[in-house]
C-alpha cells in the first residue's frame, strides 16, 4: 500500500474517468458536460503519464501532449457552438439541443 | 537536512518579505517618479521625503472597512484577490538573483530552485493570474468591473501568445529552459541576449507592459473609462492585494526580462577581461540594478504616453506583435542552424 | 513513505474536486473547481517525472481552456437554471447506474492487469536508449519531431481547423 | 436631451446573425470622466456604443430665473457661476448685452482690457480643456503641465481683480478696476512662457502615435451636420466651418486686431484638438497686440448709477472658449431687474451633439468625445 505503483495511478485515473462519465450522464448543462469531458481526458493523461513512468519512456507523455492539443481544439470549437446555440435559443440545456438547423 | 529544508525555507521567507517590501516601495517610487516628471513633489508628509508612505498606506488599507457588494458572489469575490496575488509571488521561485555564493561556509545559490523547465514554469504560472481578474470582475456583480475583466482577460491571453513566442526564440538562443542556464549561456556567449535579439526584446517589453496592465495598455483599470476597472468594488485589504499583485507582476516581468535579455546577475560585458574589476561588486546587485532600470522605464512610460483603446491594443497584439514574434522565431532558428 | 502520503493526498483532492465540478450548481464555481483539479493533476505529473507535461497542463488547460469556459459561462448569462424542467431524478439514477457499470468494468481490468507481471522497467529504458531523469523536455521534443512528426503536424492542422471553426462560429457576419 | 426623453434617431447596425442582448451602462453622474455631474446612459453592444442618452440637470441652480429677481449689477455675479472655468467671458457677454440694450458707449481702454481678460480666460479655459482631455485619454502628465500654466493665468486674474475663479470682472459700461501697474508687462511675460509651453504640450501629444490613433477619425462630423446640430465654437470650427463671433460680429476690441480663425478639415477629435491648440496661439497673438496698444482713458462709460435699461429686448453673443455664448434679455423699462433672462449656453448646444458623435464608437471614445466637445456642467445646467 505504501509503495506507489502504476496500479495506484490507474485506479485514480479510473475514478477520475468515472466522475467524468457521471457528469456527462447526470448533468444537463452542456458547459458542465464539456467540463466532465475535460475531466475524462485528464484521467487518460494521468494514465499515459503513469505508463510513461512505468516504461521509462516518454512516448506516453508525447501522447498526453497530443491529447491536450485535441482538448484545446475541442474546447474552442465546442464552446463556439455553445455560444452560437445560446444566441439562438437562450439555453444551455442539452435536451433542448435537438435540432441540427433552424 | 539543513541544505534540503532549512535553507530553502529561509530563502523563501527572505524572498517573500523582500518582494513585498519591494512592491510597496515600488508604489512609492512610482508616485515619486511620476511626480518628478510632472514637476511635483509627490508624497512628502510621512517621514522624510515620504519614505514611510508605504507603511502608512498599508496601515490605512488594513484598517479600512472591507466591503462586499450586495448580491456579489461572496465566495469568488473573496478568492479573487488571492488568486491574483499567489501566481505573482510564486513565480519568484525560479528567478536567479545571483549565482552560488559562500555564506557561513556553505555554498548557497541565490535562487530558490533551478528547475529544468524554469521558463515554462514562469509562463504557465503567469497564465494563472488572469483568473483573479476575470473572477474579481465577474463576482462584483457590477457592470464596470465586468467590462474591465473581459478587457483584461482578452488582453492577457492575446499578449501571452506574443510573449511566449519571443521566449521560444530565447530558448533557441540559450538551448535550455532553466533560468540559471539561460544566464550562464549568456556568460558563455559573452553577450547579453538583448544585442542578439533586439526584436524579441521589444516584443517582450511591449507584451510585458500589456500583460501587467500598465500604461499605455492599462485599459482594464482605466479609471477615466471604467472607474477603476475590475477592482472598482473592492476596498481595504482585498483591494490592496490586487494593487500589490499588479506591482509584483511588474517586478516579475522586469526580473524575467533582466534574466533573459540583460544577462541576469552578470556584469556588463561578461566576456571582456579588462572589466574584471566589476566583479568586485556582488552579482546580485547587478540584477537589482538592471531590474530597477526596467521598472523605471515602466513608470516613465506611464507618465508619458496616453492610453491605447481596447480594440487598437488587440489589433496591435494579433496583427503586429504575433506575426513579428513568429517571424523572429523562424529567423532565429534558421540563423542557429546556419551559423 | 513521503511519496505515498503525497499521492494519497493528491488523489483524494483530485477526486474530491472532480466531484465538486460535476455537483456544483453554479457553473462559475464548477469552472473554478476544474482549475484546481487541473493544477492538482499537474502536481501528479511532477510526481511522475513529467515536468513538461505538468507545465503544459497548467499553461494550456488551466491558463487557456478553462479561461475560455469562464468566458462562455459569463456570456451565457443564464436567466433560468438550465436543469429545471427535466426530470432530473430519473436521469440521475440512470446515469449513476451506467457509470457504476463502467466503473466495475474498469476495476475488473485494473485488478486483472495488476495481478499480471509488472513491467521490466530497466530493460525498457535501455531499449529506448533514453534516460527519463534528465532533460524531460529534450526527449519529448526529440520524439515529437522525429517519430511523431506526422501526428504532430496533424495536431497542428487540427488546431488550425479548430481556430477557423471557432472564428466562423463566433463571427456574426462574414 | 433633458429628463427621460430619448433620442429617436435609430442606429444602423449591420443586421446581426444572432440576437444579442444590449447592455445598458449608466455613466455618471458620479464618474471620473464626465467633467462634473453629467450622466450618460449608454446602450452597448460589447464595448460598442449603440446609443447614448444624455441626462442633464444635476447642477441646475436656476440662474436664469434667479436673474429675473436680481438687479442688473448683481447678475454679473451669477454669470460667474455659469461657465466657472471662463467666468470673464460670461461676464463680458452679459455686460455687452446690457450695454447694447442701453446703447452705452464703452471707452476704448476698457474694451482693450476686456479683450485681454477674455483672451487670457480663453487660454485658461483651453488649458483646463487640454489637461482634462488628455487625462481622459490617459496622458496624465499633460494635465499637470496645463494646470501649471493655468495657475499663471489665475495669478494674473488675482492681481487684476482679487479672485481666482469667479472674477466678477466686468461692469455694465466698463470695468470695475483699472489694471494694476506693471500688469501689462507680466501679461507679456506670460505670453512668452505660454508660447514655449505650448510646444511642450505638442511634443507630448500632437505627433504621438497613440494620441493620433485615439483621436483621428473619432466622432467625425461634417460642417452642415454640425450646424444642423447647433454645435458652436471650436467644436464647429473643427468641422471646417469658419464661424467665430469675434470675426463675424466683432465686439469688445476685436476688430482692431489681426488674428486668424483656425478651422479643421475632417471634423474628428484630432481636428478639434488642433483647432484649440491653434487658438492658444491666436489668443496669445491678440493679447500681445492688445497689451502693446492699450490706450489711455477712462475705464467706465457714461452709465447712470442705477442701471435701468429702457423697455425692449435684445440678443447679443460673444465667443466664449466653449463657443458662442448668447444672452437674450428683455427689460420692461420700469423695474431694476430684467423681465426675462435667457442664456444660449455653448456647452449645452455642443452637448446635444454628443449622442450623434459617440454612436458606433467604443466606450473609451465616449470619454474622449466628452473631452473633445469641452463642456462645463455649470453652464449646461445653469
Amino acid at each position: 500500500m505504501l509503495e506507489i505503483t502504476p496500479t495506484h495511478y490507474l485506479v485514480l485515473s479510473a475514478g477520475l474517468f468515472m466522475i467524468g462519465v457521471i457528469g456527462v450522464m447526470v448533468r444537463r448543462n452542456i458547459i458542465i458536460i464539456f467540463m466532465s469531458i475535460e475531466l475524462m481526458l485528464n484521467a487518460v493523461n494521468v494514465n499515459l503519464a503513469a505508463f510513461s513512468q512505468q516504461w521509462q519512456h516518454v512516448t506516453g507523455q508525447v501522447f498526453a501532449v497530443f491529447v491536450i492539443a485535441v482538448a484545446a481544439a475541442e474546447a474552442a470549437v465546442g464552446l463556439g457552438i455553445i455560444l452560437a446555440f445560446y444566441r439562438n435559443k437562450e439555453t444551455v440545456n442539452i435536451d433542448e439541443m435537438n435540432v441540427m438547423r433552424w | 537536512m539543513v541544505d534540503a529544508i532549512v535553507i530553502p525555507l529561509l530563502k523563501i521567507v527572505i524572498l517573500l518579505n523582500a518582494v513585498l517590501v519591494a512592491v510597496s516601495y515600488l508604489v512609492l517610487l512610482e508616485r515619486k517618479v511620476i511626480a518628478f516628471v510632472q514637476s511635483r513633489l509627490g508624497p512628502m508628509r510621512v517621514g522624510p521625503h515620504g519614505i514611510l508612505q508605504p507603511i502608512a498606506d498599508a496601515v490605512k488599507l488594513m484598517t479600512k472597512e472591507d466591503i462586499t457588494p450586495a448580491r456579489a458572489d461572496r465566495w469568488v469575490f473573496t478568492a479573487a484577490p488571492i488568486m491574483v496575488m499567489v501566481p505573482a509571488l510564486i513565480v519568484f521561485a525560479v528567478i536567479p538573483f545571483g549565482p552560488e555564493v559562500e555564506l557561513f561556509g556553505r555554498s548557497v545559490p541565490l535562487y530558490i530552485t533551478d528547475i529544468n523547465i524554469g521558463l515554462l514554469y514562469i509562463v504557465s504560472v503567469a497564465s494563472l493570474g488572469v483568473y483573479g481578474i476575470i473572477l474579481g470582475g465577474w463576482a462584483s456583480n457590477s457592470k464596470y468591473p465586468l467590462l474591465s475583466s473581459l478587457r483584461a482577460s482578452a488582453q492577457l491571453i492575446s499578449y501571452e501568445v506574443a510573449v511566449t513566442m519571443t521566449l521560444v526564440s530565447m530558448i533557441l538562443m540559450a538551448g535550455t529552459l532553466s533560468m540559471v542556464g539561460i544566464v550562464e549561456s549568456q556568460r558563455d556567449a559573452s553577450l547579453w541576449f538583448i544585442f542578439a535579439q533586439p526584436v524579441a526584446f521589444a516584443i517582450f517589453f511591449i507584451g510585458g507592459l500589456a500583460e501587467t496592465n500598465r500604461a499605455p495598455f492599462d485599459m482594464p483599470e482605466a479609471e477615466q473609462e471604467l472607474t477603476g476597472g475590475f477592482h472598482t468594488e473592492y476596498s481595504g485589504m482585498r483591494f490592496a492585494l490586487f494593487f500589490l499583485a499588479e506591482y509584483a507582476n511588474m517586478i516579475v516581468i522586469s526580473s524575467v526580462a533582466t534574466t533573459l535579455f540583460l544577462g541576469g546577475y552578470l556584469r556588463p560585458f561578461p566576456g571582456v577581461e579588462g572589466l574584471a574589476f566589476l566583479d568586485l561588486i556582488p552579482a546580485w546587485s547587478w540584477f537589482v540594478l538592471k531590474t530597477f532600470v526596467f521598472l523605471y522605464v515602466f513608470l516613465w512610460i506611464r507618465a508619458t504616453l496616453p492610453r491605447y483603446r481596447y480594440d487598437q491594443l488587440m489589433r496591435l497584439g494579433w496583427k503586429v506583435l504575433i506575426p513579428i514574434a513568429i517571424g523572429n522565431v523562424v529567423v532565429t532558428g534558421v540563423a542557429k542552424v546556419l551559423l | 513513505m513521503a511519496e505515498a502520503i503525497v499521492f494519497y493526498g493528491l488523489a483524494a483532492l483530485i477526486l474530491g474536486f472532480a466531484v465538486l465540478v460535476i455537483s456544483t450548481r453554479n457553473t462559475v464555481h464548477s469552472a473554478l473547481y476544474l482549475v484546481v483539479n487541473f493544477l492538482l493533476v499537474a502536481m501528479l505529473y511532477v510526481m511522475l517525472g513529467a515536468e513538461f507535461l505538468a507545465a503544459i497542463q497548467v499553461l494550456v488547460y488551466a491558463g487557456g481552456i478553462v479561461v475560455l469556459y469562464l468566458f462562455v459561462v459569463m456570456l451565457v448569462n443564464l436567466k433560468r437554471p438550465p436543469e429545471t424542467h427535466q426530470d432530473p431524478r430519473r436521469q440521475t439514477r440512470l446515469g449513476l447506474a451506467l457509470a457504476s457499470a463502467l466503473l466495475a468494468e474498469l476495476a475488473a481490468i485494473i485488478v486483472y492487469s495488476a495481478t499480471g507481471e509488472s513491467a521490466p522497467a530497466a530493460t525498457a529504458a535501455a531499449a529506448a536508449g533514453a534516460d527519463i531523469a534528465g532533460g524531460n523536455v529534450e526527449q519529448i521534443g526529440m520524439l515529437l519531431y522525429t517519430n511523431y512528426l506526422i501526428p504532430f503536424e496533424v495536431a497542428s492542422m487540427l488546431l488550425l481547423v479548430a481556430m477557423i471553426g471557432a472564428i466562423v462560429l463566433a463571427k456574426r457576419e462574414l | 436631451m433633458s429628463g427621460n426623453e430619448t433620442t429617436t434617431m435609430k442606429v444602423e447596425t449591420p443586421s446581426p446573425m444572432f440576437d444579442t442582448t444590449e447592455m445598458v451602462l449608466n455613466m455618471g453622474p458620479q464618474h471620473p470622466s464626465t467633467h462634473g455631474v453629467l450622466r450618460i446612459v449608454l446602450k452597448l453592444d460589447g464595448e460598442r456604443v449603440l446609443d447614448a442618452d444624455v441626462v442633464v440637470g444635476y447642477l441646475h441652480r436656476g440662474i436664469e430665473k434667479l436673474s429675473e429677481n436680481r438687479d442688473w449689477t448683481q447678475i454679473i455675479l451669477l454669470t460667474d457661476r455659469m461657465d466657472y472655468v471662463a467666468a470673464a467671458s460670461t461676464n463680458l457677454g452679459y455686460c455687452e448685452t446690457v450695454e447694447k440694450l442701453m446703447s452705452v458707449e464703452v471707452p476704448r481702454r476698457a474694451r482693450y482690457i476686456r479683450t485681454i481678460l477674455n483672451e487670457l480666460q480663453r487660454i485658461g479655459s483651453h488649458c483646463l480643456w487640454l489637461g482634462t482631455h488628455a487625462m481622459d485619454i490617459g496622458a496624465m502628465t499633460v494635465f499637470l503641465y496645463a494646470f501649471r500654466e493655468r495657475e499663471l493665468i489665475l495669478d494674473l486674474f488675482e492681481e487684476y481683480c482679487g479672485a481666482r475663479l469667479t472674477y466678477n470682472s466686468m461692469r455694465v459700461g466698463g470695468l470695475p478696476l483699472d489694471i494694476p501697474p506693471g500688469w501689462d508687462k507680466k501679461v507679456n511675460e506670460f505670453c512668452d512662457i505660454m508660447d514655449s509651453k505650448l510646444t511642450e504640450y505638442e511634443t507630448l501629444l500632437t505627433h504621438n502615435r497613440i494620441w493620433l490613433e485615439r483621436t483621428k477619425d473619432i466622432g467625425v462630423i461634417d460642417g452642415p451636420e454640425a450646424i444642423a446640430l447647433g454645435l458652436c465654437g471650436p467644436t464647429l470650427r473643427g468641422s471646417g466651418v469658419a464661424r467665430d463671433v469675434r470675426k463675424d460680429e466683432p465686439y469688445a476690441a476685436y476688430d482692431e486686431f489681426d488674428f486668424d480663425v483656425p478651422i479643421g478639415t475632417r471634423g474628428d477629435t484630432y481636428d478639434r484638438y488642433l483647432v484649440r491648440i491653434e487658438e492658444f496661439r491666436q489668443s496669445l497673438r491678440i493679447i500681445r497686440q492688445a497689451v502693446d496698444g492699450i490706450p489711455e482713458g477712462p475705464i467706465v462709460g457714461k452709465v447712470p448709477r442705477l442701471i435701468k435699461p429702457p423697455a425692449g429686448e435684445t440678443y447679443h453673443a460673444v465667443e466664449s472658449p466653449k463657443g458662442e455664448i448668447g444672452f437674450f434679455i428683455a427689460s420692461d423699462g420700469r423695474s431694476t431687474n430684467p423681465y426675462r433672462f435667457r442664456v444660449r449656453p455653448p456647452s449645452f448646444c455642443n452637448l446635444q451633439g454628443l449622442p450623434r458623435l459617440v454612436r458606433g464608437h467604443m466606450v473609451a471614445d465616449v470619454v474622449a468625445l466628452i473631452g473633445s466637445i469641452d463642456i462645463v456642467l455649470g453652464e449646461v445646467d445653469r
